[in-house]
């Protein structure tokens, strides 16, 4: 990435395209565009060395809506894409946008292979856990039972928990956060910008026309205490109206939730190496919202695909130098003539 | 073919016969001699000679040892065959020959398509269960060889059975060992994919040079290399493995030094993903495959349509439809490659018609990619691929200068200061304006765009205008003239092919020629947009015959285009046309010439 | 177009005036009414008659409310598009009109094209920053639905917006307002990729019998459940959603009566996948899409040709290339469907003409994948999709038996009493054995399959003879012969379309006849195989005039199969053709012949 | 499923189709086809009620050599064809056969989704760590660093642990086993078979071709016995030439391995609902293969997406019967004439 230049003076305004923002009104992507155009100056970089790739879906217009370079792919593949980019550019800055849909559905495979590549890339999944763009089909996030127009008795697939697929997937950064806690986003963000390698960024994301207050119940005031589970790294966790609930390790070496024990209380240790910890961390967060976990889950260093891609490159450039003739002659040759 | 099936069988019954009483001789088995041009027989002969002009060498060598290799590599021509017993290459026998280092690890061999088989071990796991001895054993790997060989040239198996038998007809044990060896032999052939071909193309006389063999592969690979060294850019490679095309990526990954880049991808779709992320960055993107792998990449090349990026899409031909049959040859993705696509989606394609054309025929399809910023598709197939032939190694200084100018001002045509990835130059390519540059923030996308500014736009006469745009971008694109060769300038038939026919096609019309008739021949390296005088050509000819390994994808585009009424000949058989039958086919035609004109 | 859009905005302009100053007033928004055979104008009126014949009704109603819904719902024909205002649909509104359960959700508008959005919400949500009170804010909702139509109908809101800041000169607060909540509604159509489109197709008379309105969606589900019950087989349906293909797998899920079963799988690879794991099984495998998505089933599709397996494959296009215009209607998958697979790869296609014919269209399908063991696709598009049409209800008694026989019993012509999967029937189809039958058991796959037997071949005469026996089985597939309206009988001229532009060349030939002069239309239901007769029909005249939504891809079928020299009309803007427009292009020809015959 | 009819009587050779069989000597794909040929007649099942379908790879020809109904499809596509037939044909066992490319590369989508939604399919993937077919390219489940063809210079990617991805993906059955051991092969098979629902099995299987060796350090007496982990529902988990080591609780969550201790070790129950339990134990295996653990880590019941559907068709089929006049007809209609 280009060094850091704080005195580039640049300001939220300055991130904003001349595109005409389209999602719905009230739309959780309106807020997460925000904080983002908020927080891209202080990363310090030039906005021509940031890069935004989507896939498709309401999400994915983000890039059109951002003074950066952007590019709004197919549905899916923006992963791929991505990747092609940070590792033939590693002075940019490179950022995924993507869906439930886009990101877990047809785009699955790409995830997870960019998360165990460990490629330069922040992924952005807006989970609003229902198809926006075509208007209302159940998601691979969806509760299970779930009345869409593609199912009108109910879904029967049982969702993904993207951070458990994630960390499953080898991931070395994976966080989640709500559309409406622009602190933690912004808290999120910076992290993840500063993780060398891939992060995945999980945002719960209302969307109010096909899947109003879907995380309502994390966002009202006497529920959310009671549901939300904020994790900090070096806390312990713990949570409640007055913090009476905790995380505790059971004896199936797994984690659960319970009354608050300073001798049983989990202290949050994101840099833990064995995702075992962040996993179990992600099996807190049930489908139907009763505890969600949200902040960093897990941030460990791993070697990036895109930096050993380079340095092969020159390690090989070094080892031999780049003789055109000498390759195309190869070792036997003989004259005619 | 059942006489070619028979002559076969013997000479490899000889090979197995000779092989059983002398281990240790180096068998070297060869396809068509290089300098009879065009034949596709399938013989089999010892190399009895020592010393073999470059035409004349060996396309495969099986080494059974080190020593049989160090005695004989001189005679192979470089992408020539090595099928070498792995067992044998270990440190004592190695030494003994003189080889400080193992040639099939220290990438002495690179030149050559080399492929090491255990094949003591494999035989003797074969004949595990027969009882016989460690001994009787290994002496059947060479018809394991022999077996391997027999898949790789698509050799019908019964007649060596029969004849083990017979000849072992009084140790019936030793000859069902030596059946299943063979057998073993074959089946590794089809399971793991091995393909071998044989491809020559002898022009009636070498022009002076220095020369070298290369396959098809290679060159492309190579082509690759240079395009990136005469563009000065990075390449990024972004590919899946497939049969015939892994040679591609393997290839690429041995030439880190010249600043590419090689990802071995999830699958297609990521591999062409990627190279359009690279594209996308200022890099060549580069992506190859196969025929279901195009199918995979189709979404992919529409979006980099509509972004207009440019984008090399290398499609080495094999038998279809679906898996089809992976290790043989056909022309049966031309359409796939010009329609295979939603909604009006052109772009440029282009077929080499040799494995050294493959070198010069990427360097043209980069320069149409960058040139005009699109994907460009060029057609190979596993003839080619696999195939080698001698080529006039090309000097680099005469290379082509491939550079690009990045977009650096911003474009808009409104005096806004903006940048416009949509403003066209007068070849109607839009600018390539890199992340990076300061000021040229922008935004594409898969969605319509308006013509000029780029935003996303529904409007009906913008997507009718950008539509049309798109095409008369890549019905612009400028290829050279087709060159018709019609020696005394007085041939009523011409015959007009694409791809890896040259070879064949070629030498029919040679052959014809000798015989004192005219016949014109001439070959699309183009196929879109075709050369501008193609219509005027086909019209000089009153019979315009159209050989091709596919069911007529060439002439159902000719007859559209030209409303000519070509004669279609066709075979998909997963093999090279042989001289003979298209000589057969070619003088049905110029009989009816001769008649008429008499 | 200019014209068009000036008086739609004018149009507008009084609709909003209107209904700012009448808020409870159930808006009417229709485009051409039904009886104006063709016309594919874009005007917007008010519905000020009370009793509207069945050709003669809206096509949009915008309720703003339970009361405004109960009172003009009965007005819509069925497939109409129903505008709702979800946010006044509370219990109490729905009590006070009499609706015992939400109409939205229970089911009993399923006939409609229903589009529930909360715009009081939205419009708030939009005026947020205003300043606005909460009021005069829900005032400015029917702004929004305005907005909304705009884009649906893919109106310049450039006029609308002038003709608010007009309006309301004197309380720019309020102008501002407006053109907000109408941006915001535009803005929703965009995002949400809101679809409409006008499709009228009017027979010069109604042939007597039961009517009901149907969207082309509508009746391809419609076919896919009969053609399942004329089958007595179950119905799988594999598929992804896509605009504007969604629909029927919407519509089918509310199906599962008819033994239907729907999945919404992670991808269209994966929905084509299952499909054809059902069809393997013995179901009616379907699987539905749009362009971008048929290109990702490539692979897929190759297989099932490979495998001779029934699939029935669906293509609703839409603007492409690439993501294109995903609300907008195009021709341009045709080459796709035929070509885009790798190898020779042939399958029969089907377009439907308008909205009703799809259910016969679907039928007939099913009846060739179920006869010859084939994929098939059909060719829909958005303008039939979302347009309806008075359909003659089919009579189920007259429905064709599509009942299959499966294999009971071996097959293998050696008497060996084995099952050989590629044993063909007099028509080319191999049997269809499915898993569970005793005896029966064997292996299918996509590599090249020996003739009759079915185990793997690489043998090169079995593989020509393979390719041209699938081919020949799709060529030999029994379409209906090409019928020709040529009403005096001596026209020089045909107009030959294919798919929706049926409703506009149909208009603009009878427009053409009603003059006085003579032109013939014909329509082609199949594209492949083409009907038996159209060689010779194209020959019945002097000049075949061929409009495409696309650049000319039937064109290029015709001119490459039949050597004519078509005249190729092509419009790619998203919109349907206009009779107008078609009428003043075939009078080009029309005139040249008239001044000949003079 | 059929109903199990142990009178059959049908002998593992009734299972041998007559095709030869064509992998190299000695490649371990034998080995897990003889397991097969002999397990399948103890289920008592129809050899007609059977059918194995494949993707591409060496591994992907098994179908060929079962005299089942079978399908070789396409390279990573067999979990989506054979959900369509297990979802239409409820009388059928279906088995998918894939390796580490088809499965993990291109095919990881739908396997992941395959095994969310439960359908009851029985996968068995045979991983060599290696593409075979195509003659030896690195595959995602090769150790990172490899040489193969395609990486000279050494592979880059992290490695998936195809049980902790399947974990990650909300799976209810997974297992590990070696082509060696067919004790433990068949039993495993059986569990899969019993299980309703979706199961992984991932069979280690040795490529004498092009990745010789990959699991000899668990095939080595000596070597195996410290490396090798086999877990037994209901027993604790001990290993070692003394079964002197045992897998333990950590204090992070998680689980390691140490000096067997009575109380900590860990008593291995594969019916944990908290998947975070199996995970751990998939963390107990490395990339070099330092540990293994072999046998089933998971089987747990949960509707399954199959089943379900089926429901659905017969609660609509109940509920209205199927009137394709009235549907045709619907609620609006009018006469001409
Ligand atoms: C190949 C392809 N398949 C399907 C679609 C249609 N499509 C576009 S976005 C989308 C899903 C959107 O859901 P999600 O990713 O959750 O994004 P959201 O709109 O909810 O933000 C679908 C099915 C497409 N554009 N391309
Ligand atoms: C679409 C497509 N892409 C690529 C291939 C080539 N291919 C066939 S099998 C395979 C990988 C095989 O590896 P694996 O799944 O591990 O199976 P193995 O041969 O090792 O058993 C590849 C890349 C193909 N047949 N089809
Ligand atoms: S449909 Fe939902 S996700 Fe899409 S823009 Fe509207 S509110 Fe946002
Ligand atoms: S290449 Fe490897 S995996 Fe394939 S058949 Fe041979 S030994 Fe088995
Ligand atoms: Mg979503
Ligand atoms: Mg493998």
């Amino acid at each position: 990435m280009t060094t850091v230049d704080l005195e580039l003076g640049l300001k939220p305004k300055d991130f904003k395209s001349d595109q005409e923002v389209r999602w719905c009104p009230g739309c959780g992507d309106y807020v997460v565009l925000n904080a983002m155009q908020s927080f891209l100056p202080s990363l310090g970089l030039k906005r021509e060395n940031i890069v935004f790739i989507s896939g498709i879906g309401c999400s994915s217009r983000f890039p059109y809506y951002m003074n950066t370079y952007g590019m709004h792919s197919i549905h899916g593949r923006a992963p791929a894409i991505a990747t092609g980019l940070a590792v033939t550019r590693p002075d940019l800055s490179v950022w995924v946008v993507t869906g439930d849909g886009d990101a877990l559905s047809i785009g699955g495979n790409h995830l997870i292979h960019a998360l165990r590549r460990n490629v330069n890339l922040k992924i952005l999944l807006f989970n609003n856990r229902i198809y926006g763009l075509t208007k209302g089909q159940y998601s691979p996030t969806s509760e299970t039972g779930k009345l869409t127009k593609s199912t009108p008795m109910g879904s029967l697939d049982h969702p993904f928990n993207p951070l458990s697929l994630a960390i499953g997937a080898e991931a070395t950064f994976v966080a989640r956060t709500l559309d409406n806690d622009r602190a933690q986003l912004t808290s999120i963000l910076t992290a993840a910008a500063q993780h060398r390698g891939s992060a995945l960024v999980e945002i719960y994301q209302n969307c109010p026309i096909f899947n109003d207050g879907a995380f309502d119940v994390l966002k009202e005031p006497g529920e959310k205490e009671q549901r939300l589970i904020p994790v900090e790294h070096g806390q312990p966790i713990r949570f409640g109206p007055d913090r009476e609930h905790a995380v505790l390790r059971n004896d199936r070496g797994g984690l659960e939730i319970g009354p608050y024990d300073e001798n049983r209380v989990v202290v949050h240790d994101a840099t833990t190496d064995d995702p075992a910890y962040a996993f179990a961390l992600s099996r807190l967060s049930t489908q139907d919202l009763a505890h969600t976990v949200t902040g960093v889950y897990r941030n460990v260093d791993r070697p990036t695909y895109d930096d050993q891609a380079r340095a092969q490159v020159s390690a090989a450039t070094d080892a031999k130098p780049a003789d055109l003739r000498s390759l195309l002659r190869g070792r036997d040759t003989w004259t005619v003539g | 073919m059942q006489l070619t099936g028979d002559r076969f069988t013997s000479e490899a019954a000889a090979f197995g016969n000779d092989l059983a009483t002398l281990p240790n001789f180096p068998a070297e088995i060869r396809a068509p001699a290089g300098t009879l041009p065009g034949v596709s027989s399938f013989q089999l002969h010892f190399a009895d000679d020592d010393i073999l002009t470059p035409g004349d060498r060996p396309d495969v060598l099986v080494a059974m040892n080190p020593a049989a290799l160090k005695a004989n590599i001189g005679d192979v021509p470089q992408g020539g065959t090595l099928l070498v017993n792995t067992d044998e290459f270990v440190k004592r026998n190695l030494g003994k020959v003189g080889y400080d280092a193992n040639p099939l690890e220290d990438g002495s061999l690179d030149a050559y398509q080399l492929l090491p088989v255990a094949m003591a071990t494999l035989t003797q796991g074969a004949l595990a269960d027969t009882g016989l001895s460690k001994k009787d054993a290994e002496r059947c790997k060479n018809m394991f060889a022999l077996g391997l060989l027999s898949w790789m040239y698509g050799r019908p198996t019964e007649g060596t059975e029969r004849f083990l038998r017979e000849k072992f007809a009084r140790k019936p044990d030793i000859a069902e060992a030596n059946v299943l060896a063979f057998r073993a032999g074959w089946n590794y052939g089809e399971t793991t994919e091995a393909f071998a071909t044989t491809y020559e193309v002898a022009p009636a006389k070498f022009p002076p040079g220095e020369y070298r063999q290369i396959t098809g592969n290679a060159a492309l690979s190579y082509g690759i290399v240079a395009a990136g060294q005469c563009a000065q850019l990075p390449v990024f490679l972004g590919s899946y493995p497939i049969t015939p095309a892994s040679d591609i990526l393997h290839e690429l990954s041995k030439h880190k030094n010249f600043n590419v880049i090689t990802m071995q991808a999830e699958d297609e779709i990521a591999g062409v993903g990627a190279a359009l992320g690279a594209a996308y960055g200022g890099a060549l993107g580069v992506t190859t495959t196969s025929g279901p792998g195009i199918a995979l990449k189709a979404e992919t090349i529409g979006l980099a349509v509509m972004q207009e990026l440019p984008l090399l899409v290398i499609d080495v031909q094999r038998g279809g439809p679906s898996t089809g049959l992976p290790t043989k040859t056909e022309q049966a993705d031309l359409l796939q490659a010009l329609h295979g696509r939603n909604g009006e989606s052109p772009v440029p394609v282009l077929a080499p018609l040799s494995p050294g054309d493959c070198f010069d025929v990427v360097i043209d399809a980069v320069r149409i990619a960058l040139r005009y910023r699109t994907p460009v598709l060029v057609l190979s197939d596993g003839a080619l691929a696999n195939g080698s032939e001698p080529w006039l190694i090309p000097d680099v200084d005469e290379l082509p200068d491939l550079r690009v100018t990045f977009a650096t001002e911003p474009n808009a045509t409104d005096g806004s200061g903006e940048h416009w990835p949509y403003v066209r130059d007068e070849s109607l390519a839009r600018e390539w304006a890199i992340p990076g540059t300061p000021g040229l923030q922008h935004r594409i996308g898969g969605l319509e765009k308006a013509d000029g500014k780029g935003s996303i736009s529904y409007d009906p006469d913008n997507h009718d205008r950008m539509v049309r745009l798109r095409q008369a971008k890549i019905d612009g694109v400028e290829v050279p003239g087709l060159e018709v060769e019609d020696p005394g300038g007085h041939a009523d038939v011409l015959v007009l092919g694409w791809g890896s026919t040259y070879g064949p096609i070629g030498a029919a019309c040679r052959a014809i020629r000798k015989r004192g008739q005219s016949i014109a021949q001439a070959h699309l390296r183009h196929l879109n947009p075709f050369p501008a005088n193609l219509g005027e050509v086909l019209a000089r000819y009153g019979t315009v015959i159209v050989p091709e390994m596919n069911l007529g994808q060439l002439s159902l585009l000719l007859r559209a285009r030209y409303l000519v009424d070509v004669v279609s000949y066709t075979k998909v058989a997963g093999t090279p046309f042989m001289e003979s039958e298209l000589v057969d086919v070619f003088s049905e035609h110029l009989g009816t010439t001769l008649a008429e004109a008499a």
